[in-house]
C-alpha cells in the first residue's frame, strides 16, 4: 500500500469527519447547550437537503441552494422551537424523545408528502466539479476540500461564539439555569429559539452540502443522527470542540478501519474470510470507539464533568 | 384474491409505489371483477411483512401473495405462506434459499433469481474484455451473492473485492482504493441511495474507468437523482423501456399515460406478474394446487421482457440485456445496447427437488 | 380504588375480552394483533423497570429482545435442520421446546445484560443512552454479517415451537400463553416496586449520594435492574419471535429499541400498566391508520406529539391523572 | 413613592397556597429586612417579585406593574437577585458568571473584585468547584453586576464564614451610604440584620404579620415571629 | 490516651496546584462533638469527603474503630459505621418522610435484596425508622412526601436518616445551613443529646451553635489545621480571629 493512498485516505477521513462535525455541531449546541434531546434534527438536515435540491432544480444556482438550504432548515427549526419544544424544556428527557421522534415521522412522511418517492438530484457545482492534484501527486476533489474548508471556518466560528461571546456565555449559563438567568435579566426564550434555528441551520447546510455528493432522499437523517450522536457524546456533550475532535476521531476510525482492517487481516487469514470479517469488524468500530472513550471517560473527551 | 405486501412508505418506498402500480395497471387493464387485490405498506420491516402476511391470510383469505421487495422480507414471508398451501409470486426478491434447496412448488419468481443481474453483468465485463475488475457490494447477503454472481460469469482477474458497510453514504475511500489499485474497470452492486452516492462521488473523482452495474442503480425512478453522473455507465438489466416488442410498447406507453411518469423495472416486473397471474386464472382454479401451478408454470401471457418461461426451479428463463444510460432531452433513461446472457435460467436449478 | 388502578383493571379486561371476541367472530388476526401488542408490551415491561423505577434510559434494549430472538431462531433452527448446535466441548442439540428456548433467551439475555451494565452504568445521562445505543449498534452489525444464522435475511422457522400442553399454532392459544407471561411479570413488578430492592432502586435513581451513605450502593442496585430488565425483554424477544416464526438483525436495530421506548414513554413511565397501555395503542394506532392514508406516518406523528404536549404522564397519565404513589 | 410596592400578594405552589397576602414596601436607599420563621413565606415573595412564579395581587416596581412584565424584563427594570440556594452557573467559569448578565454601571468587574478579591484569585476556574462559600460571593457578585435599583439577598450570608460576613455587612452599609440601591435582606442572624436594616417585615404563613422600624423591634416581637 | 472513633492520619489532598488538605490529623473520641471550622475554601467539605469516601486522599489514611477504611467505598464505610448528613438536602423528594427513613434502615440492615416483599411491611424496618422520625419530630409528617416538606423539616429529616443507621460516628457538614433562628436552636438542643449515642464530626458556620455545642474545636485554613482546642482557647486564639472569626467573637 503506498503513502499516496495512505495520505489520500486519511484526507478522506478529515473530510468526512468534517461534515459530520457540521451535523453534530448544531446538535451539541442543542443538546448540549440546551439540554435538549433533539431526534429531529436529522430531519432538519433532510430539509436543507431538499430545500437546496429544490431551488437548486428551479434556478440552477448552488449558492442560491445554499442560502435555501439554510432559511429552510432555520425556519424550520424556529417553527418547531417555538411550536412545540418550547414546552419541553421543563419537562424530563423523555417527554422530548417522545416529541422529536414524533417530529422525525412527521418530516419524514411530510417530505414525502411534498416530494414524492423518488429521490432528487442535486449535484456539486461546475466551479468545485472535478479533481485537483495536490503536492505529492494526489488527486483529490475540489469540493471535497471546499467542504473541509466550510467545516473548518464553522467550527471556528462556532467556537468563537460559544466559547469567546457573550451570547456565547449566556447560551451556557441558560442551560445550567434556565430560570435564574431570565430572572437576571435575559430573555433566554428568544435566545434559545436562536439558538435552535442556529442549530437547524447548520444541520440544513450540512444536508445541503452534503446531499450535492450523496442521495438526497427520505430518511437520509437518520443514519447521519445517529452518527451525530456519537460524535458529541465522544467529544462530551456541549463542547464545540469536543464535537470537532470526536468528529474527527470517528471519520478516521471509520474510513481508516474499514481500508485497512481486511489488509490487516489478510495477513493472518485467507482473504475471503478477512475480507467478510474485516468489514464486519469495521461497521461496528465507530461503536467500539465510543465505547471505549466512554469507559475509559465517563461524561466523553471534553465534556464537563457528568 | 390477491394480497399485495409492498414497501409504499419510508426510505424504499419508490420501489413498492412501482411495483404496485405496475401491477395494478394491469389489472385495471383486464377489468375482471373475479380477482380482488388488497394492498399493505411493510414499511421494510420483517415483522410487520410477517404480520400482513397473516392478516392477508387469516383475515383477508387470499389465494395468491406477491408484492415483497426486499430479499430479507421475502425470506420472513414466502416460506410460511407456501407452507400454508398459499401462492406466492415473486415481483422482484428472488434470494437463492427459494431457489435451490428451498424451492417451492407454489413459488414463482416472474422477476429473475437474484443473481441473474450480476452474472449478466459478469458476462458482459467479460465480453467487453475487462481483464482486471474492481468489484464491490454492501457487506450482507444480497451483497456477497451478488459478488459471486459476477464472478460466476467474469473471466478475467479482480483488481479488487470491497464490501462495504450496508447503508454507506460516502464512497471516498473505496474510490481511492479504486484509483490505487489499477483497475480497469468497476463492478459494483449498491441498491437505492448507496448507489445514487456511489456515482455522484464517482463521477466528481477524476477516476474515469468504465463502470458496470446491475439495473438497481440506474433505474428509471433513481436515475434523475444521479444525474450527468450516470451518462454512459452499462448496466445488466432482463428489462428496458426501449425493449422491442409489442407487450412492452403498449406497457410502457399505458404506464407513461396513467402516471405520467417512465415504469422502472419493477414497474415492468410487477405488470408481468399481473398478467402471469391473470393467464393463469384463466386455465385453472386456484384452489386445485397442482393444475394452478401448473398453468402458471405454462406462462402463457405476453412479457414485457419478450421470451419468457420458467424453470426447472420456477424461476424464470429470460434474455440479460447490457444496457447504457443516455441522456432524453431532459431525462436520463436507459437504451439497450446488447445481449449479456441469452435464454438464461440460473445456478440453483439442479439444486431444487420440487 | 384509584382511577389507575380502574383504568389498569379496563385494560386487563380487554386483553382478555378483545381476543375473546375475536375468537367466537372467527377473527384470527385481531388475535395476531393482541399478541403483537402484548409481547411488544412485555418487552416495554421490561424496559419499564429500568427506565421507570431505575432511570435508565436503555437505547440498547434490543440487544435483550434479539438476543431473545436468536435463542428461538438458532435453537429451532438446528432442531429443523436435525444439526447439532454445538459439538464440542460438549453436544448441544437444537430443540424446539418453548420453556428451553425461554430458558436460553433468559441466560444470554442476563449475561448480555449484566457485562452490557457493568461497562455502562460508569456513565449516567445521555451518555448511557447512547453507550447502550452502541451496544445495540455492535449486536446489530454482528448479526447482520453473520452468515451461519443468515445474516441480515434472518432465519424462518416455519413451524411455531410447543408448549407441553397447548397447540401453540391455535392463535388464541398462543395468546393465552403470552398474556400469562405478561400478567406474571407486571404482578412481578407491582411487588418489586414496594419492596426494599425497588425502593433503594428508585431512591438510588433520585439522589444516588443518599443511597451510598445509608450503606447501599447504588451502581449494584442498578446493575441487578438492568438484569432483571434484560431478561424480560429477552424472554419477549424469544416470544416474538415465535409469534412471525422469523427473526432477524432488525431485531437488534436501534429503531427497535427506540420503538420499546416509545411504547413505555407513551404509556406512561414508570407507571405499572404503562407499557400495556402504550403497547395497546401503538399497535392498534398502526393497524388503523395504516389503513386510511398512505401517509399515515404523519397522523401517527401527530398523535404522539399530542400526547406529550397535552398529556404529561402519557396515556396513563392522561387517563389516570398524574401521581403515581407508592400507596 | 415607593421603588418597590407589594399589597395583598397571593401565590400558589400547584394546589398548595403559599401566599395569603404579603405587603412590602420598599423605598430607594433603603435596606428592609424580610423575616420569619423557615416556610413562612419568604423566598416565595422574592419569586414573586421576580416574576419566577404568577402570583395575585398587587406588584409594582418603579411605577411598573411586574405582573404585566415576563422575568427577565422585570429584571430589567433593576431587580438583581440572590437567590436562596447560589444557583451558580456551575459549568462557566467565574468570571463568565459574573458577565453573563451584567449590565453597564457603577459596578463591574474590578469593583466587585475588589469587594471578593477571592473571586478575583479564582477567576477562571470552573464555579462548580468553588467551596460553597467562594459560590455564595460569586452570587452577590453576579447581582450586583447587573446594577440593580433593588437587590435582594435571599439568605446571601449562608456558609460564609463570619469574618466574610461581617464583610458583607459593612460593604452593604457601604452601599447604604454611597448609593441609592435599595437592599432587600431574608437572613436568620438578628444581632446581624439589626446593623444594617431600616426596617423589618415579619411573614408568618404566607401573610405579613409586622412591619416597622428596626428600631421598635422588640424581644417579644422576635420571639413570637422568629423564635428567638 | 482515650480511644478514638474516627480519626485521620495525614490526609492530603491536591486539585492541580491547590492544597485542599495538606497532611491533616484529627480525631473523634467518644461522647464528643469535634467541630471543624474555618474559612470558606479552607478545605473542610473536602476533609469530609475523603472521610466518607466520596474522594480519594493522595496520602495519608481513615481510621473508623481502629479499623484502616480508607480502602473502602462510601457505602461500605456507611455500614462500618459513618452516619453522613449532607449540607444540601439529599433526599428522595418523591417518596414519603417514612420512606426514606426505611431507606436508611434497608442500608444498614442490609435488606436492600429483597424484590417480593413489601418494603413498608416489613416490622423491623419500619420500627427502626418510626423511632428515627419520632426522635427528631416528624412523626406527624411521616405520609408526606419529601417534596413538600419545608426545608427546616428536611433538615431534621436529613438527620433521622442518619439516625436510622445507628452509626458509630456521626458526620455532619453544616446541618444548620438554612435554618431559622429557632430551627438552630432547635437542632443544637437536639445535637447536644445526640453526643451521648456516637460522638459527631460536625462542620459548622454557625458559631452559636459551634461555641454552644463543642467539646473540641479544630480550625482549617488553607487545607492546614492551624489550632486545636476548646472553645475557649479557639475564641482567643488571634490567628483564628484573624482568618475566621473577625472581631465578632
Ligand atoms: N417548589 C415548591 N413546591 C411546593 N411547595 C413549595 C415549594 N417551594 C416552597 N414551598 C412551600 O411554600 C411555603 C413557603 O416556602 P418558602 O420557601 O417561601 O419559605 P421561606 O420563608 O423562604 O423558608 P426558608 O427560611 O426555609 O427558606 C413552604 O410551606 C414550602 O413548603
Ligand atoms: N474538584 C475541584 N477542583 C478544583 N478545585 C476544587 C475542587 N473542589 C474543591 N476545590 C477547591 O478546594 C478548596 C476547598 O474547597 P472545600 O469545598 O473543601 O471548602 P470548604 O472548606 O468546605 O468551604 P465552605 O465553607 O465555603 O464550604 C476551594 O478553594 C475550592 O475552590
Ligand atoms: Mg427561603
Ligand atoms: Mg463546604
Amino acid at each position: 500500500m503506498s503513502t499516496i493512498l495512505i495520505i489520500e485516505q486519511v484526507l478522506n477521513g478529515l473530510q468526512s469527519g468534517v461534515m459530520l462535525f457540521l451535523m453534530a455541531a448544531g446538535l451539541t449546541l442543542i443538546f448540549g447547550v440546551m439540554g435538549l434531546i433533539n431526534l429531529a434534527h436529522g430531519s432538519l438536515y433532510m430539509v436543507g437537503a431538499f430545500a437546496a435540491a429544490a431551488v437548486a432544480g428551479v434556478t440552477g444556482s448552488f449558492v442560491l441552494a445554499l442560502v435555501a438550504a439554510l432559511a429552510a432548515a432555520a425556519l424550520a427549526g424556529a417553527v418547531i422551537e417555538v411550536a412545540v419544544i418550547r414546552r419541553l424544556y421543563d419537562s424530563d428527557h423523555l417527554d422530548q424523545v417522545l416529541a422529536t421522534f414524533a417530529l422525525i415521522l412527521i418530516f419524514s412522511e411530510g417530505t414525502r408528502w411534498v416530494f414524492g418517492s423518488f429521490p432528487l438530484f442535486l449535484d456539486i457545482p461546475d466551479a468545485l466539479s472535478g479533481p485537483v492534484t495536490l503536492p505529492g501527486g494526489i488527486q483529490y476533489p475540489l469540493y471535497r476540500l471546499a467542504l473541509i474548508g466550510v467545516g473548518l471556518l464553522v467550527a471556528f466560528g462556532l467556537w468563537l461564539l460559544i466559547e469567546r461571546t457573550r451570547i456565547g456565555i449566556q447560551i451556557r449559563a441558560g442551560e445550567n439555569d434556565r430560570e435564574m438567568i431570565a430572572a437576571l435579566g435575559v430573555d433566554i426564550s428568544k435566545l434559545y429559539t436562536l439558538v435552535f434555528a442556529l442549530g437547524a441551520a447548520l444541520a440544513g447546510l450540512a444536508g445541503a452540502l452534503v446531499g450535492a455528493i450523496q442521495s438526497v432522499q427520505v430518511g437520509m437523517g437518520e443514519p447521519v443522527l445517529i452518527l451525530a450522536f456519537v460524535v458529541i457524546v465522544i467529544g462530551g456533550i456541549g463542547s464545540i470542540k469536543g464535537a470537532f475532535i470526536g468528529a474527527l476521531l470517528v471519520g478516521l476510525t471509520d474510513t481508516l478501519v474499514g481500508i485497512f482492517l481486511p489488509e490487516v487481516l489478510k495477513l493472518f487469514m485467507d482473504a475471503a474470510p478477512a475480507t467478510s470479517a474485516g468489514s464486519s469488524i469495521a461497521s461496528m468500530s465507530i461503536y467500539i470507539l465510543m465505547s471505549l472513550v466512554l469507559i475509559w471517560r465517563p461524561s466523553g473527551l471534553f465534556g464537563a464533568r457528568a | 384474491k390477491v394480497g399485495m405486501i409492498t414497501t409504499l412508505s419510508g426510505g424504499g418506498a419508490s420501489l413498492g409505489i412501482d411495483t404496485r402500480d405496475g401491477f395494478m395497471l394491469a389489472m385495471e387493464d383486464a377489468n375482471r371483477d373475479d380477482v380482488e387485490v388488497v394492498i399493505e405498506d411493510d414499511q421494510r420491516k420483517p415483522d410487520i411483512a410477517v404480520q400482513l402476511a397473516d392478516k392477508m391470510i387469516q383475515s383477508e383469505k387470499v389465494d395468491v401473495l406477491t408484492g415483497i421487495v426486499w430479499s430479507n422480507l421475502a425470506m420472513a414471508v414466502v416460506p410460511a405462506a407456501t407452507a400454508q398451501g398459499l401462492f406466492y409470486l415473486s415481483t422482484n426478491a428472488a434470494p437463492a434459499q427459494l431457489a435451490g434447496k428451498g424451492c417451492n412448488s407454489n413459488y414463482f419468481s416472474v422477476s429473475y433469481q437474484n443473481d441473474n443481474l450480476h452474472e449478466g453483468a459478469g458476462a458482459y465485463a467479460t465480453q467487453a474484455g475487462f481483464k482486471n475488475t474492481f468489484i464491490l457490494a454492501p457487506n450482507y447477503p444480497a451483497g456477497i451473492d451478488s459478488l459471486t454472481g459476477f464472478k460466476r460469469f467474469y473471466e478475467g482477474e479482480l483488481a479488487g473485492e470491497v464490501y462495504t458497510k450496508l447503508g454507506q453514504t460516502d464512497y471516498a475511500a473505496e474510490i481511492a482504493q479504486i484509483r490505487a489499485s489499477g483497475a480497469d474497470s468497476v463492478f459494483f452492486f449498491l441498491p437505492g441511495g448507496m448507489g445514487i452516492s456511489f456515482l455522484k462521488q464517482y463521477a466528481d473523482s477524476g477516476v474515469d474507468l468504465p463502470v458496470v452495474g446491475p439495473a438497481f442503480s440506474f433505474d428509471q425512478g433513481i436515475l434523475q437523482a444521479v444525474g450527468e453522473a450516470a451518462v454512459g455507465v452499462k448496466n445488466s438489466s432482463t428489462w428496458s423501456k426501449d425493449l422491442d416488442n409489442e407487450a412492452n410498447a403498449a406497457f410502457v406507453a399505458a404506464f407513461q399515460q396513467k402516471y405520467d411518469r417512465l415504469p422502472s423495472i419493477y414497474a415492468a416486473q410487477g405488470y408481468d406478474t399481473a398478467n402471469l397471474l391473470l393467464s393463469a386464472i384463466d386455465k385453472a382454479d386456484v384452489n386445485d394446487d397442482a393444475a394452478f401451478a401448473a398453468a402458471l408454470k405454462e406462462a402463457d401471457f405476453a412479457s414485457v421482457r419478450g421470451e419468457f418461461s420458467f424453470a426447472a426451479n420456477n424461476h424464470p428463463i429470460q434474455n440479460v440485456y447490457v444496457r447504457e444510460v443516455i441522456k432524453e432531452g431532459d431525462v436520463f433513461t436507459n437504451k439497450i445496447v446488447g445481449t449479456a446472457l441469452e435464454d438464461h435460467a440460473n445456478a440453483y436449478v439442479d439444486a431444487c427437488k420440487m | 380504588m384509584s382511577r389507575e388502578t380502574l383504568f389498569n383493571a379496563a385494560l386487563l379486561l380487554g386483553l382478555i375480552a378483545v381476543p375473546a371476541w375475536a375468537v367466537m367472530m372467527d377473527e384470527p388476526f385481531t388475535i395476531t394483533l393482541a399478541t403483537r401488542a402484548v409481547i411488544l408490551a412485555l418487552a416495554a415491561a421490561g424496559l419499564n423497570i429500568a427506565l421507570g423505577i431505575g432511570g435508565l434510559v436503555s437505547l440498547g434494549h434490543a440487544v435483550f429482545f434479539g438476543i431473545g430472538g436468536y435463542a428461538m431462531g438458532i435453537l429451532a433452527h438446528h432442531a429443523q435442520s436435525y444439526t447439532p448446535l454445538m459439538e464440542w466441548p460438549f453436544l448441544i442439540e437444537g430443540t424446539k421446546f418453548m420453556p428451553v428456548i425461554w430458558l436460553l433467551a433468559v441466560v444470554v439475555s442476563a449475561v448480555a445484560a449484566f457485562l452490557i451494565g457493568l461497562m455502562s452504568l460508569r456513565t449516567t445521562g445521555a451518555y448511557f443512552i447512547m453507550i447502550t445505543l452502541a451496544f445495540g449498534q455492535m449486536f446489530y452489525y454482528f448479526a447482520i454479517s453473520w452468515s451461519t444464522y443468515g445474516g441480515e435475511d434472518g432465519m424462518s422457522i416455519y413451524i411455531r415451537n410447543d408448549f407441553p400442553g397447548l397447540n401453540t399454532l391455535v392463535p388464541i392459544q398462543f395468546y393465552g400463553l403470552c398474556l400469562a407471561i405478561l400478567v406474571v411479570v407486571l404482578i412481578f413488578t407491582a411487588r418489586l416496586r414496594r419492596s426494599p430492592f425497588g425502593l433503594a432502586l428508585n431512591a438510588a435513581r433520585q439522589v444516588p449520594a443518599r443511597v451510598e451513605a445509608v450503606g447501599m450502593d447504588p451502581m449494584r442496585l442498578k446493575l441487578v435492574a438492568f438484569v432483571i430488565s434484560g431478561v424480560i425483554t429477552g424472554l419477549a424477544g424469544a416470544l416474538f419471535a415465535d409469534l412471525n416464526r422469523f427473526v432477524s438483525p432488525t431485531m437488534f436495530s436501534w429503531q427497535f429499541s427506540g420503538e420499546i421506548m416509545i411504547l413505555v414513554i407513551l404509556g406512561g413511565v414508570g407507571r405499572l400498566f404503562g407499557p400495556v397501555a402504550g403497547a395497546v395503542t401503538f399497535v392498534a394506532l398502526e393497524h388503523f391508520l395504516g389503513g386510511i392514508t398512505e401517509f399515515w406516518h404523519i397522523f401517527l406523528g401527530l398523535i404522539l406529539l399530542a400526547v406529550v404536549l397535552f398529556a404529561r404522564g402519557g396515556i396513563t397519565g392522561l387517563v389516570a391523572g398524574k401521581e403515581a404513589t407508592h400507596d | 413613592m415607593s421603588l418597590l410596592s407589594v399589597k395583598s400578594l397571593t401565590a400558589s405552589y400547584g394546589v398548595s397556597q403559599a401566599l395569603f397576602g404579603v405587603d412590602l414596601d420598599i423605598n430607594p436607599g433603603e435596606v428592609v429586612a424580610l423575616m420569619g420563621r423557615n416556610g413562612m413565606g419568604k423566598s416565595t415573595t422574592v419569586k414573586a417579585i421576580c416574576r419566577m412564579i404568577t402570583a395575585g395581587g398587587t406588584l409594582e416596581f418603579a411605577g411598573q406593574n411586574l405582573h404585566a412584565l415576563p422575568s427577565h424584563k422585570a429584571a430589567r427594570l433593576g431587580l438583581g437577585l440572590v437567590p436562596e440556594g447560589r444557583r451558580c452557573f456551575c459549568d462557566l467559569t467565574v468570571a463568565e458568571n459574573l458577565l453573563a448578565t451584567s449590565r453597564p454601571g457603577d459596578w463591574d468587574m474590578g469593583r466587585v473584585t475588589q469587594l471578593f478579591p477571592r473571586l478575583g484569585e479564582r477567576h477562571s476556574q470552573l464555579s462548580a468547584s468553588l467551596s460553597g462559600g467562594e459560590q455564595q460571593m460569586l452570587a452577590i457578585g453576579r447581582a450586583l453586576m447587573t446594577n440593580p435599583r433593588l437587590l435582594i439577598l435571599d439568605e446571601a450570608t449562608e456558609g460564609l464564614a463570619p469574618i466574610i460576613r461581617q464583610e458583607i455587612w459593612s460593604a452593604i452599609n457601604r452601599l447604604k451610604q454611597d448609593t441609592d440601591m435599595a437592599i432587600l435582606v431574608i437572613d436568620k442572624t438578628l444581632a446581624e440584620l439589626e446593623q444594617v436594616c431600616d426596617r423589618a417585615v415579619m411573614l408568618e404563613r404566607g401573610k405579613t404579620v409586622w412591619s416597622g422600624a428596626m428600631t421598635a423591634l422588640t424581644p417579644d416581637i422576635t420571639e413570637r415571629y422568629v423564635g428567638v | 490516651m482515650t480511644e478514638t472513633i474516627l480519626a485521620t492520619h495525614g490526609i492530603t489532598k491536591s486539585f492541580g496546584a491547590l492544597k485542599a488538605s495538606n497532611d491533616i490529623s484529627i480525631d473523634l473520641r467518644p461522647g464528643e462533638i469535634h467541630a471543624i471550622i474555618g474559612p470558606n475554601g479552607a478545605g473542610k467539605s473536602t476533609l469530609i469527603g475523603q472521610i466518607c469516601g466520596s474522594l480519594a486522599p493522595d496520602a495519608g489514611r481513615v481510621e473508623l474503630m481502629g479499623q484502616d477504611v480508607t480502602g473502602l467505598s462510601t457505602d461500605q464505610r456507611a455500614r462500618a459505621g459513618l452516619g453522613r448528613t449532607f449540607q444540601i438536602s439529599a433526599l428522595a423528594m418523591e417518596d414519603t418522610v417514612l420512606e426514606n427513613a426505611i431507606l436508611g434502615a434497608m442500608g444498614a440492615s442490609g435488606r436492600s435484596w429483597r424484590f417480593w416483599s413489601a418494603a413498608l411491611g416489613d416490622r423491623s424496618l419500619r420500627t427502626r425508622a418510626e423511632a428515627a422520625l419520632e426522635r427528631v419530630g416528624l412523626a406527624e409528617s411521616m405520609t408526606k412526601r419529601c417534596a413538600d416538606l419545608s426545608h427546616g423539616q428536611r433538615r431534621q429529616l436529613e438527620v433521622a436518616v442518619a439516625l436510622t443507621l445507628a452509626p458509630k460516628a456521626f458526620v455532619m457538614d453544616e446541618p444548620m445551613a438554612g435554618l431559622g433562628a429557632e430551627g438552630s436552636k432547635n437542632l443544637t438542643g437536639f445535637l447536644d443529646s445526640l453526643r451521648q449515642e456516637a460522638p459527631i464530626l460536625l462542620v459548622e458556620h454557625d458559631m452559636d451553635a459551634v461555641f454552644a455545642l463543642a467539646d473540641r474545636i479544630s480550625v482549617l485554613v488553607y487545607g492546614e489545621v492551624i489550632a486545636t482546642g476548646s472553645v475557649d482557647q479557639i475564641r482567643s486564639d488571634p490567628r483564628v480571629r484573624e482568618a475566621y472569626l473577625g472581631e465578632s467573637a
